[in-house]
């Protein structure tokens, strides 16, 4: 059949001795072009930065914010927020939103306390199916989501009111009280336990949390199934096309997001003693958890970002919290700034973005 | 003659108020390169997204090696082995090429890092993913860690092409694999497509240059307003016949106007 | 030497309520000479917030916290661990669960604020009230414990049976039309009695969590010419809320003295820094009652009430 | 030159002659098929079908609810959230969102009332310098996003918190009482007057709803710049290659939707009456309103969906609300089965698309 | 010689660590076909975006019609005249054809309805597609309102370059125009490019497609590894030589190895 080529295109004859070396430039490396390169491969370092500027402002501000106490205190305070953040991160991912977040957390962590207490179940027991609920419960908004092919904004709306009502109603508006979980089923508490290094107090919670962000991000970036829910947000047609699952994918990605809250459930009780229906996480964990995935450069199309960028979101915002309390502004005054300074991270971050490629 | 490997009757594809495939029949047979020629919009790709599951057909019957088939998605075509490279090339744009090159079915790292902690393994990937778009003649690419999106048209279209026939098994399609390619990087992509025929791998191209159809196809199925008009032979018919059928211009013989 | 520091934690700062408790807090600290800084919730309800903010009144090495809860139970940790860091903690308005959890309450009794409108509303009613038909305006769904303890105080005053009373909403009295939530604002209250009247339009005695809830649920009766014929009670006592008693809008109202509160636990916390007092309770009961009164200008028997005029000489805002 | 045609590529013969009719293909036309034609043509019918078939089912459950004034009621409790509502979808048309709208709402009314009450400014003025503020602030929003380039979520969650604490800050949290407004300044009041044709009150501010979502109707369908507003929202990228001012219409729109949402603050003083800085509207009015657009069947990535769409939404949240609290008791309940309701809603709507294509 | 009309000096676009263009020089004269041709990734589409204002350069001087200009945005290019079918295409895939078409040019109604309510002219501007695309010979589009998302990827790129050849005034670029054509539509797109240059419009036309540029190209500029590399006259050259330059397979003469 060779002898038809020339008969088709004569001119491939020219084709005969084509370069076969890949393309290479050369290029200065100047320092300023060497962190431009880090910056551009690192995305994740530039939140960061904008981290880094912000507690050095608030030092200067307030004598009492560098402090070993004061940087541990922050911590604890993120601590529920970055746990709900991983849940929203994979979700996010995928080009999804997950309004039930804090709903489920608050859900869950009644579920343990109740079957605890109301039903007498060994604590340990009433943990492990606490988790298992909180799976259900994120895998039956995927359920929705990918089989009924709901739009995740509604489907988790909606769970959200149910979540939250659903544990109104089964608690009966009721608060375990501290010493009584203390008491009887210690291990609902074990989060909020604490080592002591060097006179600084630090939760059991905030290395949990820290240990979470690890992991995920691992599996994000290292294993199949995480480069799975990178292309579901990236163009789930495509992906589909390519031979990812998607839809097994998002019911696993939304069941995994209903672990990680259940297990911020758990850890709520820890850090606040008791078991309270009433804990603003189920109104306001979704919003906290969507900040921190924004502000740590994910997008919200779905497809772009790391689990560490929104680890540093979270931080960026509990900085800002903290720093605003202790240099002592009206509560209004505070919320207030916090919206401006807000939008001046991002401003910042998306600045150090365009000037570093 | 043997029977078709991959046959499909009367299938009809509407999209509202447009009918795109309009009782079109279609037969592959073991080991041959069948082109799909035909003007835009003919239905070529939506037959060939018919074939593979991409979309579901209104009416017909599609069947695999003399059993009726009917697939829900492309992931149940490509388990019965039809590898596509659809003309949307079907990339995700944010992810790397190699990334893009393995998606579903990627490589870990050997020992527990692998089996237990399940890490892709990068290097042995990346240097696949080169290694394939040297052989294509992809010399251009500077950096193997590029998002998709990144690239250019033909690169992008390249990185496509090697996928599938990388891992084709059962049936290869190609809709337009050379669209955006350079010259050196098509004539490649031929030598590629006998390279896979060669393995006994049958193959469907469609594709808009007539010298590249006749040159490499067995027979070539001509597409025409939804229908297959007729299948004719490279050998017996000239570039200007096929070109006169799939325009309307001329009616090929045996067929009722 | 340093000023000596405290902090306000209130429930949220945008209900009139708490912002002049802050505004009296403030004034007094300022009279003082005390660094006082102020938190809030962002929402009703919000316990996180209150935690957080306890933390941060710790590492700023306060003297004492003046404390609004929102979850009475859920802060009792973080109140201990503040007075573990030797910080005198007063709980404002509302006790903790339970009381000996703060170093000292300074409250009204919201529960007895309740009983006085439903006792007078019954009183004003006279035999009709046997057929009432009574709607409930109430705060959240998540039943913060002001929410709970002023309408099973009302429901106790008006002669009705409470179900639980950790709870609203669980009455099967059939002359309760029907709760609904308001969040406590003119929106919610408007938006819940339109609901609620179309559900029985001869709806006649409306509980409302505070003022403002009852002039949005003033505008929904106006609305369907129902203004005249029915009985608005509610629990607060800003000046908005007496000026509304005045002009007929509202029945009663049970006012309570927010200034006081806040301006004697600044005065206790000074007295703490200084030589280390803490305040005792009232006597009979464990915890400093600031009072409560029923303001209405239509006064029944048995029930103690002052008019309009004495009450905006009262109110506090 | 055309002699080098033959040379280059001779196959071309073969076009001469070449067909020059356009395709058509007969078509069965049976009613099933004209009744999924429409459908197909019409998405804003579909929210419209399952409004329909809820309000029918909730006049079967209760015999308050199918009447003329509970229906005005509903339609009056929905024109605020609806006028928020078609903020909101120009907004997510252009695959932004605006999570500022209800503050901004909140805060014109309250700079309407102070400018008529504190500064004595003649209320019709008050009002022009409240839609003009109101519009500044969107725009405020619009420059933010489309200047710096800053994800949407992240400056409206900002600027949601600064316009509302500005507003309890500029208020002192003081309400402006119903009487006095009356007294003083009864055209702030304008919308909350009515008609009354068959004994059915009928409020103003329903007629302006409604008209408000015509006209914008109109506009987004039948002139330049909405097709433009759909263009930005679909691919901003091609449409600033294909030549549309991407970043002036993105500025207008959140300018637009500014002056919707002091046009709604408008509303709520005529309704409510009274001008109160703690409206809920400040917390929720943007959840409620993002609600109602995707409900309409609105893409949240941008550049799908009609006004229509988001109207019927708003309706059909209405009615789920006013119909439970009729059948109901216990709100905790109702919250629950809204949530169920709305995504059985949604639920519906997609099989009805999905049938009808 | 006349001066060139467009004129870029020194070149250099990079995007982290790829060079897409490396010092780079170009010009085009008044009234000519240049088609531009090179390897995949040889960085054409990044030169014509450079001298559209879709991207920036890091370095390097753009003149037009002996004016230095340095244009932010494509828009800004427009209002200089000149006129660009992307790679991409740069359509919005929910709207329709007529809506593309007319993108930032819409027609109105005449009378109040256009002037004072602005309302579009739908059936003009209908008409006025539907007129284009069948010039084109893209006769299979069954429905004038049908989204651009639902057209056949030759579909779409025949809008697309009718866009183009309908409106463009001083300048018109066409970056792979035929590619995911048929014969019959490349044919009427290389018709219409003779018909828009016999306006006095020059135009750079970007192809993999040899006998197509040799057919209709004034001049040649190969492009080759992020530079031109020569320019040829297509009559003193032929399509071998062409493909050994841009290939690196010959140098040509007068140029360094
Ligand atoms: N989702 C859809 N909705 C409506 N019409 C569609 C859709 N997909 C394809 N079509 C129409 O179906 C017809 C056939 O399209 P198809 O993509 O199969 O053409 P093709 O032969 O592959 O053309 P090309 O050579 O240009 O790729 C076209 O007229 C196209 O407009
Ligand atoms: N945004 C980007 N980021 C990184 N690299 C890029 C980007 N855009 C283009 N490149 C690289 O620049 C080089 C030139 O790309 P360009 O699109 O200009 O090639 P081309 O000559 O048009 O190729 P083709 O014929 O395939 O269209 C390629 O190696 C490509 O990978
Ligand atoms: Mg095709
Ligand atoms: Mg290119």
């Amino acid at each position: 059949m060779a002898n038809q080529t020339g008969a088709s295109s004569s001119f491939e004859e020219g084709l005969k001795g084509a370069s076969e070396s890949v393309a290479e430039f050369h290029e200065e490396k100047s320092l300023v072009k060497k962190v431009q390169h880090w910056l551009h491969k690192t995305p994740s370092a530039v939140p960061m930065i904008v981290l880094l500027a912000s507690v050095i402002v608030f030092a200067l501000l307030s004598d009492n914010f560098f402090r070993a106490t004061t940087m541990s205190t922050i911590l604890q305070q993120i601590a529920i927020v970055g746990i709900l953040g991983c849940a929203q991160t994979i979700v996010v991912l995928t080009a999804g939103i997950d309004l039930s977040v804090g709903a489920i957390a608050v859900f869950c962590s009644v579920l343990m306390g109740q079957m605890a207490f109301t039903f007498g179940i060994p604590a340990p027991l009433a943990i492990v199916l606490g988790l298992a609920l909180g799976t259900a419960m994120g895998a039956f908004n995927g359920f929705l989501i990918s089989r009924l092919k709901l739009p995740p904004f509604i489907v988790t709306l909606g769970t959200w009111q149910i979540y939250l009502s659903a544990n109104f109603i089964f608690s009966r508006n009721e608060t375990i009280r501290s010493q009584d979980v203390a008491e009887n089923a210690p291990s609902l508490q074990f989060w909020g336990q604490s080592i002591d290094p060097f006179g600084v107090k630090v939760l059991y919670a905030v290395f949990l949390m820290i240990a979470l962000v690890a992991v995920l991000s691992y599996v994000l970036r290292h294993t199949a199934w995480g480069r799975h829910v990178y292309a579901v947000g990236d163009d789930q047609e495509a992906a589909q096309l390519a031979g990812v699952q998607t839809s097994r994918i998002v019911i696993q990605v939304y069941a995994l997001a209903g672990l990680f809250c259940a297990i911020a459930g758990w850890v709520m009780i820890g850090r606040f003693g008791s078991v309270s229906p009433t804990a603003s996480t189920g109104q306001l964990g979704n919003i906290q958890s969507i900040t921190a995935v924004v502000i740590g450069g994910i997008s919200l199309f779905g497809g772009r970002g790391s689990v560490i960028g929104m680890f540093f979101g979270a931080l960026i915002v509990g900085v800002f919290e903290m720093g605003l309390r202790l240099v002592g502004t009206d509560p209004q005054w505070t919320f207030f700034l916090i919206g401006a300074l807000i939008i001046f991270a991002v401003a910042v971050d998306q600045w150090i973005r365009k000037v570093s490629s | 003659m043997t029977e078709p490997i991959l046959k499909a009757r009367n299938l009809v594809k509407r999209y509202g108020r447009v009918t795109a495939l309009d009782h079109c029949d279609f037969d592959l047979f073991p080991g041959e390169i069948l082109a799909v020629i035909g003007d835009n919009g003919a239905g070529k790709s939506s037959l060939i997204k018919a074939l593979s599951g991409a979309v579901q057909p209104n009416e017909g019957e599609i069947t695999l090696e003399g059993r009726t088939v009917q697939f829900a998605s492309p992931l149940e075509a490509r388990a019965h082995g039809i590898e596509c490279v659809y003309q949307t090339l079907a990339m995700s744009p944010a992810l790397s090429i190699a990334d893009n090159m393995f998606m579903g079915r990627e490589l870990r790292k050997p020992g527990v890092m692998g089996s237990l902690f399940r890490q892709l393994d990068r290097p042995r990937m990346e240097a696949f993913a080169r290694q394939k778009l040297n052989e294509l003649g992809l010399m251009t690419i500077q950096n193997i860690n590029q998002a998709v999106e990144t690239l250019s048209g033909g690169q992008r279209q390249g990185v496509a092409v090697a996928r599938a026939a990388a891992f084709g098994s059962k049936v290869v399609v190609l809709d337009e694999p050379t669209a955006a390619l350079g010259v050196k990087e098509s004539r490649r992509v031929l030598d590629l497509i006998r390279d896979v025929r060669s393995r006994g791998v049958p193959i469907i191209l469609i594709s808009h240059n007539m010298p590249h159809v006749f040159e490499v196809a067995d027979r070539i199925h001509i597409h025409r307003l939804g229908k297959r008009l007729c299948v004719i032979n490279p050998k017996e018919h000239t570039m200007s016949d096929a070109v006169a059928y799939m325009t309307g211009a001329r009616v090929p013989e045996g067929v009722a106007a | 030497q340093d000023p000596v520091k405290a902090c306000i934690i209130t429930k949220t700062d945008t209900n009139p309520f708490f912002v002049k408790m802050k505004e009296g807090a403030t004034a007094k600290a300022e009279e003082l000479g005390i660094e006082l800084k102020s938190y809030a919730g962002r929402v009703d309800g919000d316990n996180e917030a209150q935690v957080a903010a306890i933390e941060a009144c710790i590492a700023d090495g306060a003297k004492g916290i003046l404390l609004t809860a929102s979850d009475t139970a859920a802060i009792v940790d973080s109140v201990q661990s503040a007075r573990d860091a030797g910080i005198l903690v007063i709980a404002l308005d509302t006790p903790l669960d339970p009381i000996d959890a703060a170093d000292a309450t300074f409250a009204t009794d919201n529960f007895a604020a309740g009983r006085l409108i439903g006792q007078w509303a019954s009183a004003t009613m006279g035999d009709a009230a046997a057929d009432a038909k009574i709607a409930m305006l109430d705060l959240a769904i998540s039943q913060p414990s002001v929410d709970v303890l002023r309408d099973q105080g009302f429901l106790e005053g008006f002669g009705i049976d409470l179900g639980d009373p950790n709870k609203w909403g669980d009455e099967t009295d059939p002359r309760i039309v029907g709760n609904e939530v308001t969040a406590g604002n003119e929106e919610g209250g408007l938006t819940a009695m339109e609901a609620l009247l179309a559900k029985d339009p001869d709806i006649n005695v409306v509980y409302t969590i505070n003022e403002p809830a009852a002039a949005g649920a003033y505008e929904a009766l106006k609305a369907v010419g129902k203004e005249g014929s029915t009985l608005i009670v509610s629990v607060d006592g800003g000046c908005p809320g007496v000026q509304n008693i005045k002009d007929g809008v509202i029945g009663a109202t049970s006012q309570q003295y927010p200034l006081e509160m806040a301006s004697m636990g600044i005065e206790a916390i000074a007295a703490f820094a200084k030589d280390g007092t803490k305040p005792t309770p009232t006597e009979g009961k464990d915890f400093v009652d600031t009072g409560v009164m029923l303001i209405t200008d239509k006064p029944v028997d048995g029930v103690e009430s002052v008019d309009s005029t004495k009450g905006a000489e009262l109110c506090w805002g």
